[in-house]
C-alpha cells in the first residue's frame, strides 16, 4: 500500500514497510521489484531510502527518477497498490559520537538520503551545512528542507536556474571554510564524490561517500556491484557496493579507476592469475 | 523428497547456482542453508580473481546478462574460510571449480581432494581454454573429457565429479557423452549462453567484457532442452537442472524433463528465499500429481502415458 | 534509410523474417507491403508440406517456441501464386529456401534461376541434413558451405545468396566463414535456437514435436551477440539480423552490432503494422543521433570513441 | 476503456472499440495482448466476441475464464484501464437466406458467441433453440439470456447440477427431432463439436461448428493454428483456424485426427515429401 506524488522533476512514493522502517538507519537503500507478476524485468532497482515515518506502522518514503522501464512502471503506482520491497541494505553511513561540524552534499536525487542522516547528526548535536547541486533548479531536491535544517544552504545548478551556476564541488570549499567543518558526507553522480573527494582531501578532512553502481541483488551474493576500493592492508579490492558500501571513506574508494580493474587490484589480470597458471598467486 | 546425486544422498532437489549464492554466509543471513538440498559454491580458482570491469550486469527481455568473470578468493582462502563456514552452517557444498587449462582443473582437485565437507566437485567447463586460444572446453567433447577425467582421476573416489555443461555447444548430446565416458558422475546443465547487449543511448556494449552469459527465465526453453536430449540419450545418468528456475512450476518442469536436482540461480537475487520457496512449491505439485517418491517424476515427460494422439512426440532436430 | 543487400539496394532496412509473414497476403491487408524494405518468404521446399503436428505453439518467457514444420505450398504452386503476387504488390521478394540435402536445396535454386521477381535468396540452413542423420546444416560449417556453393552456383550471377545460421552452433564465425568462402554474398542471423517446454499439468511435452525453435525478445542477446561476433571476424559481410526486434531500439541494437538491414518476426504476430513502426522508430532514433548516412550506424559499436574507460571492451569468449 | 463483470465463473469484459464493432459479424473473433508494456507474454489471446453494442460509437464485449496468466492478468483489469485489442477476425458462422430452424449448441464459455448469431438468425426470421452445457452450474454460460431469446432452452450439466445431467450431445438430438432443425451451430470444446457433428449425420443435416485452436497471430501468417479438413475437391489440407475457420462444415473437420498430421493429408509426411528427396512430389 503507498501513495505517490511529484516532487519538481522526481516521484516520491510512500510504502508501509514496518519491518524496514524500524531497523532503517541513513544511508540504508532498498530494492524493489518492478513490472508486476507477469514482469519481463527480472532485475530488481536500488534505491535509497529519504525517509521513515511511524504512521500505520512504519512508512518508508523513496525519490527517484524516471530513467528507463522500471522507474517508468514505479511512476504509474497509484494508492493502494502493493509493492514488494526489500530492506534495508547496505551499509549506512556512520556517524561521529562527538558533536562536530558536517558538511552534507548532495547531487541530483542524491540529496534525498541526506535528510534522515542530518536528523541523526542534529540529535547528536552536530552542525549540518547543505551543499546541493543539480543540472536545473527542478532537478535539486530537497532545497526547502535544507533550508529548513542547515545551519546553511547552498544550492548550485549547471545552468544558473537556481542558487550558484556551477556545480556542488565549486561551491563547496567555501562552505567547508565558513562552517569549520570537521567531516563531509556525499551523495551523488559517481564524478560529484570524486570532485567531493578531493575537496575534502585539499581541507584534510575526512569524506564519507555514497556510490551507485548497478545492482542485480543488492545483499551480496551476484557480485555485479565492485568498484576499486583500497582496503585497511593498503590493498586493493574489487568489493561490493551492496553489502561492503554503498557508503565508503571517499579517500579509499579508487574513482580514476572505477569501472576498470586497476592492475594492482588483488587478483588482476596481468598478475598469471587470470592467466590460468595452476600453482601462481596474485598477491596484488 | 530425497535425491540421489551419483552415489550421494540430499536431504531435497533443490540446490543454489554456481556463483549465484556468493560465499554462502549471505543467505544464512535470511534462513538455515542446511535447509536447501545442497550448496553449490561459486567456482573456484587457484589465484585469487578480481574479475571483469563494470559494468557486469544488463537486463534483457526476461534474462540477465552477466560477466563476473569468476571474481573470487581463490582456492587457498576458499579452504581457509568459506569451505569451513558452510560446514558449519551444516550445509551440503558442492565445490565448483573453473580452470584455463587441464593441470589448472587437476591442482584444484587436488587441493580439494584431502578438504573436509565436499559433498560433490562441479566442474565448470564454460571457461576459455587457453591451451586452445581461449576456445571454451564445454563446446569441445575431445577438450570437457580430458578435463574431466583428470579431476576424476584426482578427486576421491567416493566425491562425485559433476561436469557442468552450456548449451552453445553444437551437439550438447555428444559432449554430455564425452564427459560420462571420461569419467563425470553426474552432469549439470546448463551454464549461461553466451549473449550480448548495446546500449543504443551509448551505442556501446552494455557491458564492459562485451559479451556476457545470459541467464533467468528467457533460458528456461534452452535448459529444458538440453535436459530432454541428454537424459533421453543418456537415461541412466543423474543430471542437475538449472536454467531459469523461479517456481515451483518452473523446476518441475525441469525434473519432468529428466533432472534429479535443480539448481536456482539468478532468483535468487530477485528473491534471497527463493530456493526455498521452490522447494516448498514443488513438494506441493507433486503432492497434487499424487507423486509417492520424487524419483517417479524424473523424467516422465519422456514416457508416453498409453496413447494420446495429441501428445504424440516426434523428435527430429530441427527448430522449425 | 536506403541500405545495401550485397549489390540489390532495398529502398529501407526493415523486413519481414522467413516463415513470420505468410504468403504476404496477410500483411497486404493491413499496408502497402512495398514499404517494408522487402518481404522475405516462408522457407520454401520442392514438395508441399503439411508441417508438425499440433500444438505447434508454447508461450514461454518473453519468447515463442514454435514447430511449424515448414507448412508451405512447395515450389511450383509458391511460383505459380505467391512468388507473382508479391511482384504484383510492388515487394521486393526475398525467397527463402530449405531442403533436406544439397540436391534438394540446388533443384531449389534452378526453379528460382529463371523466376523474375526474386530479389535475392535466402538458403534456411537449419533444416535436418538426411545425408547426416538429420544433424542441421547450419551447425556444421563443411554442409553448410556445400550447401550455400550449390545454391551460389546454380542461381542467376545477380541475384544475392544469403545464408541464414542459427546461434546453437559451437563457433558462428567458424559457420559464417565457411558459407562466405562457399560463396554466400550475405548472412542472416540468427535463426531460432532449439528449445523446448513441458506441461506440467499433461506432464508432456507442450509441443507435440517435442523440441521447437525459440523466438521473440528472450533471444536478442542472442542475436546480438552473434550479430557481433560475425561483424567483428567478417568485417566486409553484409549481415542481416533477427532476433526479437519488436522496436526501433531493438533493430538499433542489431544495426550496432553489425547489422545493414533487420528483419521483424514474431512482433507480426503481435502487431501486424510491427515492420512499419520499426522502420518509422528506427529513422527517428538515427536521426536524434545525428546520423546522415544508415551506413555509419551499421556496426558502430565496433568502434570505440575515443578513451572511455568505462566501456573499455575485452573480448574473451566466455560467458562467465 | 472499458468495464468488467463476473458472471458465475466467468468474467464478462467490455471494451469501447467502434472500429471493431462496426465490422462485426456472429462468430468473429479478437485478439488482446496482455501483461501491459514490460510484459513477458508476447502471445496475444484470442477471444471470440460475445456482443457488440451501440453505446460510446461501438462496444465489444468478451466472455472469458481464468485458464492461466493472461487470463489472470485480464481479470485484474478495472474500469477506464486500456487495452491493445485487434479485430474483428476470423471467417464468421454462415448464416441461411431462408427463415430455417437452428440449434445453437454451446459448450461452457463457447455459449458467448451464440447470442449475436441468435439474433441474426431471429432477424431473419429463423426459429432458434438452444442447447447449452457444461460441467457444473456455474460454467454454463448464458442460460437467462437463452430462455429469453430460444424457442427452447435445454440445459445439461455433467454434474447434474443445472438441467439434464450429461452432455450436450446427449440432450441434442431430442431438441433436432422436436424442433424439426433445418441446421446447427455448434461452438464449444472439440469432443463436443466432434459429438455435435457426429449427431447432425445421424440427422443429416448441416452443421457449423467454431473451432478453438491455440493461436499466435490470429490473422493467418504464422501458420500454428492449424487443423485437417476435408477441402472441396477432397483433398485433406492443414488449414488456418484463424483465417480459413473458426467456423467450419462440421463434416469438413477431420476431429479423429485433430492433434495430427493424416497420412493422407497434401504434403504429409511418409511422402517422400518430407523426407527431403528433391524431385518428388507428394500430391496427398
Ligand atoms: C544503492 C543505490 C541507490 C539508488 N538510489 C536511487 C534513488 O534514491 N533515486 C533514484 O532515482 N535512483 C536511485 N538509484 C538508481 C536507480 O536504481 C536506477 O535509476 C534504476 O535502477 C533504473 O531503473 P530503470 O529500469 O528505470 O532504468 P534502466 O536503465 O532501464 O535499468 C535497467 C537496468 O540497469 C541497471 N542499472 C544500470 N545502471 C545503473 C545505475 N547507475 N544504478 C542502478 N542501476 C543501474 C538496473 O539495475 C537495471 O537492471 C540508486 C541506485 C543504487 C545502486
Ligand atoms: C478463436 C478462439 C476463441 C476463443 N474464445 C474464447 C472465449 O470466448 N472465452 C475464453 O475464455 N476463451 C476463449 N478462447 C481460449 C483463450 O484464448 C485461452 O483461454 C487463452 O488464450 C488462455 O490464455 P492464458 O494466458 O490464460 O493461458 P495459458 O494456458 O497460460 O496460455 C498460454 C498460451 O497458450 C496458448 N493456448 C494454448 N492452448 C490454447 C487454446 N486451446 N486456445 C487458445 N490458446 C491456447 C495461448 O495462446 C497462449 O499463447 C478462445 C480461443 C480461440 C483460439
Ligand atoms: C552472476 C552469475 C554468476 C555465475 N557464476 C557462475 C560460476 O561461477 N560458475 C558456474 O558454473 N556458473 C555460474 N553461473 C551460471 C549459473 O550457475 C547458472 O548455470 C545459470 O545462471 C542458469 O541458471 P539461472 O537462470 O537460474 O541463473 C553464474 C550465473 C550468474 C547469473
Ligand atoms: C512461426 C515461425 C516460423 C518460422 N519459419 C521460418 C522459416 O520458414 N525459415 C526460416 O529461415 N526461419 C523461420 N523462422 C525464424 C525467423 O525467421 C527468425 O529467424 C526468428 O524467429 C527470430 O526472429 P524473431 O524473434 O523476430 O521472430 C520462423 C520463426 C517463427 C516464429
Ligand atoms: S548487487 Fe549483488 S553483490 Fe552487490
Ligand atoms: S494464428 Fe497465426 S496462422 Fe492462425
Amino acid at each position: 500500500m503507498l501513495t505517490t506524488r511529484r516532487v519538481d522533476a522526481y516521484h516520491a512514493l510512500t510504502v508501509v514497510a514496518p519491518g524496514i522502517a524500524e531497523r532503517f538507519r541513513p544511508g540504508h537503500f532498498v530494492t524493489v521489484a518492478v513490472g508486476g507478476p507477469d514482469t519481463s524485468m527480472p532485475a530488481r532497482r536500488a534505491f535509497a531510502v529519504h525517509d521513515v515515518k511511524p504512521d500505520y506502522g512504519g512508512t518508508v518514503e523513496l525519490v527517484f527518477a524516471v530513467r528507463g522501464r522500471g522507474t517508468a512502471w514505479l511512476a504509474e503506482r497509484r494508492a493502494r497498490d502493493t509493492l514488494d520491497i526489500v530492506g534495508p541494505l547496505g551499509r549506512p553511513f556512520p556517524v561521529p559520537r562527538d558533536p562536530v561540524g558536517c558538511v552534507l552534499a548532495g547531487g541530483e536525487y542524491g540529496s534525498a538520503s541526506l535528510f534522515a542522516l542530518a536528523d541523526t547528526l542534529q540529535q547528536r548535536g552536530c552542525r549540518v551545512d547543505f551543499v546541493l547541486g543539480a543540472a536545473s533548479a527542478d532537478r535539486v531536491f530537497g532545497a526547502l528542507r535544507a533550508r529548513r535544517m542547515g545551519e546553511t544552504t547552498t544550492l548550485t545548478t549547471e545552468d544558473g536556474s537556481l542558487g550558484l551556476r556551477g556545480r556542488v564541488t565549486d561551491a563547496l570549499p567555501a562552505v567547508i571554510a565558513d562552517a569549520r567543518a570537521d567531516v563531509i558526507y556525499a551523495c551523488g553522480p559517481m564524478a560529484m564524490l570524486r570532485g567531493v573527494t578531493a575537496v575534502a582531501a585539499e581541507f584534510d578532512i575526512p569524506v564519507q561517500v555514497s556510490v551507485e553502481e548497478a545492482m542485480a541483488c543488492g545483499y551480496g551474493v551476484c557480485m555485479t556491484c565492485v568498484l576499486p576500493v583500497i582496503d585497511d592492508d593498503g590493498v586493493t579490492r574489487m568489493v561490493r557496493a551492496c553489502v561492503e558500501g554503498p557508503v565508503f571513506r571517499g579517500e579509499r574508494v579508487r574513482f580514476e579507476d572505477v569501472g576498470t580493474i586497476p592492475f594492482d587490484a588483488l587478483g588482476a589480470p596481468g598478475g598469471r592469475a587470470q592467466e590460468g597458471g595452476a600453482h601462481t598467486r596474485n598477491v596484488g | 523428497m530425497r535425491t540421489y546425486l551419483a552415489h550421494v544422498e540430499l536431504a531435497n532437489p533443490i540446490t543454489t547456482a554456481a556463483g549465484c549464492a556468493g560465499s554462502g554466509a549471505e543467505l544464512a543471513q535470511f534462513f538455515d542453508v542446511s535447509r536447501l538440498g545442497a550448496v553449490v559454491t561459486r567456482s573456484i580458482t587457484m589465484a585469487p580473481r578480481a574479475g571483469r570491469p563494470t559494468p557486469r550486469l544488463a537486463e534483457t527481455p526476461s534474462g540477465l546478462l552477466t560477466a563476473v568473470g569468476l571474481q573470487g578468493p581463490g582456492v587457498d582462502a576458499f579452504l581457509a574460510a568459506e569451505l569451513p563456514r558452510l560446514a558449519e552452517r551444516g550445509a551440503r557444498a558442492v565445490v565448483s571449480i573453473a580452470g584455463g587449462s587441464v593441470a589448472e582443473y587437476t591442482a584444484l582437485a587436488r587441493r580439494l581432494a584431502d578438504a573436509p565437507g565436499v559433498t560433490a566437485v562441479e566442474v565448470n567447463l564454460s571457461c576459455p581454454n587457453v591451451a586452445d586460444l581461449g576456445r571454451v572446453f564445454a563446446r569441445d567433447p575431445a577438450a570437457s573429457a580430458e578435463v574431466v577425467a583428470a579431476v576424476r582421476a584426482t578427486m576421491r573416489y567416493d566425491v562425485p565429479v559433476v561436469a557442468k555443461l552450456a548449451p552453445d555447444a553444437a551437439d550438447i548430446v555428444a559432449v554430455a557423452r564425452a564427459c560420462v565416458d571420461g569419467g563425470a558422475d553426474a552432469l549439470a546443465l546448463i551454464n549461461t549462453p553466451l549473449g550480448m547487449a548495446i546500449d543504443v543511448d551509448t551505442m556501446r556494449p552494455a557491458l564492459a567484457a562485451g559479451t556476457g552469459g545470459l541467464s533467468g527465465p528467457a533460458v528456461r526453453p534452452l535448459a529444458v532442452r538440453c535436459l530432454w536430449q541428454v537424459h533421453a540419450a543418456l537415461p541412466g545418468v543423474p543430471l542437475v537442472g538449472m536454467g531459469g528456475v523461479s517456481t515451483g512450476r518452473d523446476a518441475l518442469e525441469l525434473v519432468l524433463a529428466g533432472a534429479c536436482a535443480v539448481a536456482v540461480g539468478t532468483a535468487l537475487f530477485h528473491d534471497p528465499y527463493a530456493g526455498l520457496r521452490v522447494l516448498r512449491e514443488l513438494e506441493d505439485l507433486l503432492k497434487e500429481r499424487g507423486f509417492e517418491r520424487f524419483a517417479d517424476a524424473v523424467g516422465l515427460a519422456h514416457r508416453p502415458p498409453g496413447a494420446a494422439p495429441r501428445h504424440r512426440t516426434d523428435l527430429e532436430e530441427s527448430p522449425l
